[in-house]
């Protein structure tokens, strides 16, 4: 299945947007990466790292993003990657929501998944 | 340990001292425009890359810069990490051969282009790259073009980088998280700017240490590089 | 000051996102309704009510919300609300911390930051 | 207690009985294109539904319906909270004179129109709304059109929310969570049309029960109601 990271500054906001996310992924994997690993606020290229090494099960991983350096940090964490992620240009929360439905999809591909994500930016709130 | 590697361990650990002595500074800088970390993420981050290369068996230079960098980039938290961190680690294999003018030019350039190709920001967005590119313009064309001493064109980069930080204050950001202020941006000068401004006052200081020579008294306030003479010459 | 209240289906993520907002928002406001209160995935009209007092010191509440029923509780409590509140139509992260930064402008008013809020979908990341 | 305070009370007991009995189908409704908790979250919600209005003294039905749809709209953390208990607290303004077979259908009418302006959602969206509109439809017509005995036209709004769930089955959700799985989401019978149908059953024994009649013997499957025929006449 696609995997799929979530960074964020936060490390609560990370679990808890997988919490989110997991509650429609069925099973797909889903990491957390937040905070900077010494529970301040910040992002951490070795936990995005770990992070995609745990939801790659060989069909790639989609990774959202919060701002500013969680960005620079996934692509080069990325760039370190054994494997194929993509960062999906998407909102964080709600990408996650829909990249883990689309990634329950039999026909799910990495680009398929991160479409999804995608169009997350779409999605009307009010 | 001695050569090139031990010039950068002990720049590296300048770098550390000075950086801690301004962490006050430039967390206030963050804290007006960002979210007031620079000054503490910097500071963790290059007391730990002092401390990484310390442990170094006499390295080379080409190693001492990457493990200085890996260090900045796994340690700090913040846009500081990939920026300073991934752009050493990647333009430390320019000094492959050893630190030398035409090294140290190669090095400064992809130095350079890492960081404006991560951080995606052009000349003008109020970052780092504001002091950086014109450090780097002038460290090349004193060495290439003018062909002046080493200690000579890297006091001319420090004069540069102070002007890029200054050229900083009254734009507007563009990147990075000043650039959530808007116009509100105005007026204020850019932390990573600044703390590339000490790195760079730093590896002069230690590079003259080095060179066994004074630094050279080159007006800052005018600088010699890309001006009119210059160019028509 | 206008005030922010953060409305997702997780406690942490709600928690996280008004850690990373917070970073940004210097004297804003910024209240967390997360879960449905007790413990689980949900939004719960009573806790965003709460919320919403805590977070209005007079000039207005600006109420970001992740999805699904996280945007019916907010419409519940904003009816019930003894003030002004009103849903940004944003991402709800991206919106909190563009919001929370627009709430610390002077001149802010409930309108420029709903409206920054809603400027957070024309954020690109890659 | 007496009178229609006590239908009431009893009507909301019975929905949570039923809710109970209901609760893994829903949820299992729900694990298949939703959120896996729309049994567990109606359960709770009902549940405590049915101790407040026990709790209440003599109440009229107005405050009883008022009562138990704060109650769902405090307890359920999902979208059937705001939807079912916002709307009946709505709604509990059209019994303020009692249940009559007018203030049922003005009751009916007010809860459909909250439900749809809460969620949005427009006939065909694949939610309770699809269940609801028709039941709603077929009850006021019963009543102000074709002037049946209330037991019997809540037997064929019992009928229509039959079709309107299995109409939910082959069409392609367009709001709720549902409608993240796009064209996955077809051949999926909703968990809240679903719910909606067994509430409408439970009211419908309770009126039964209470009317001290038989539940007349209308065949589901042909429900009269929008039909050629009636339009015709
Ligand atoms: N996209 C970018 N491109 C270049 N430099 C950037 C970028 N984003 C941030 N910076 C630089 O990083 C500095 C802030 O670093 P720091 O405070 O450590 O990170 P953060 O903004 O993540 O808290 C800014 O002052 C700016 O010079
Ligand atoms: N916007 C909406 N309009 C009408 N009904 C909706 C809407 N969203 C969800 N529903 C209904 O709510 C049901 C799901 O309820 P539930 O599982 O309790 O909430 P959640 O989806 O928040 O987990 C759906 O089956 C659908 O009938
Ligand atoms: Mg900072
Ligand atoms: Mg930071
Ligand atoms: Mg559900
Ligand atoms: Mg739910």
């Amino acid at each position: 299945m696609v995997g799929l990271v979530v960074v964020s500054h936060s490390r609560k906001a990370a679990d808890g947007i997988v919490e989110v996310a997991a509650e429609m992924g069925g099973d797909t994997p889903i990491e957390a990466a937040g905070g900077d690993g010494d529970g301040v606020i910040g992002t951490n290229v070795d936990r995005i790292s770990n992070a995609l090494v745990a939801a790659d099960d060989g069909d790639g991983v989609v990774v959202l993003v919060d701002l500013g350096s969680a960005v620079m940090n996934a692509e080069v964490a990325i760039e370190m990657h054994d494997g194929e992620a993509v960062i999906a240009d998407s909102p964080v929360l709600e990408g996650a929501v829909n990249a883990a439905v689309a990634a329950t999809d039999p026909n799910a591909t990495l680009e398929s998944v991160v479409e999804q994500a995608e169009a997350a930016v779409a999605i009307d709130k009010t | 340990m001695s050569g090139d590697g031990a010039v950068v361990v002990a720049a590296v650990e300048a770098v550390a001292d000075r950086i801690q002595a301004e962490r006050d500074h430039l967390t206030d800088l963050d804290s007006a425009i960002g979210d007031a970390d620079h000054g503490g993420n910097m500071a963790r981050g290059w007391a730990e890359a002092a401390e990484a290369v310390a442990d170094l068996a006499d390295p080379d230079a080409q190693t001492a810069v990457k493990t200085a960098g890996k260090t900045v980039l796994s340690e700090v938290g913040g846009a500081a990490g990939p920026l300073y961190g991934g752009s050493l680690v990647f333009a430390s294999q320019e000094l492959e051969g050893g630190v030398t003018p035409e090294t140290a030019v190669a090095f400064a350039e992809t130095y350079l282009e890492k960081v404006q190709d991560r951080g995606d920001a052009s000349v003008g967005a109020g970052t780092m790259v504001d002091a950086l590119t014109p450090a780097v313009h002038t460290f090349k064309k004193s060495i290439e073009t003018d062909e002046l001493p080493p200690l000579e064109a890297l006091t001319k980069a420090v004069a540069a980088a102070e002007a890029g930080v200054q050229f900083t204050v009254p734009i507007r950001a563009s990147k990075g998280r000043a650039s959530y202020l808007g116009w509100r941006s105005v007026g204020h000068q850019d932390p990573g700017a600044t703390s590339t401004l000490y790195i760079m006052e730093e590896l002069l200081a230690v590079a003259a240490g080095h060179l066994d020579s004074e630094v050279p008294d080159v007006d800052a306030s005018s600088p010699t590089i890309p001006d009119a003479e210059a160019a028509e010459e």
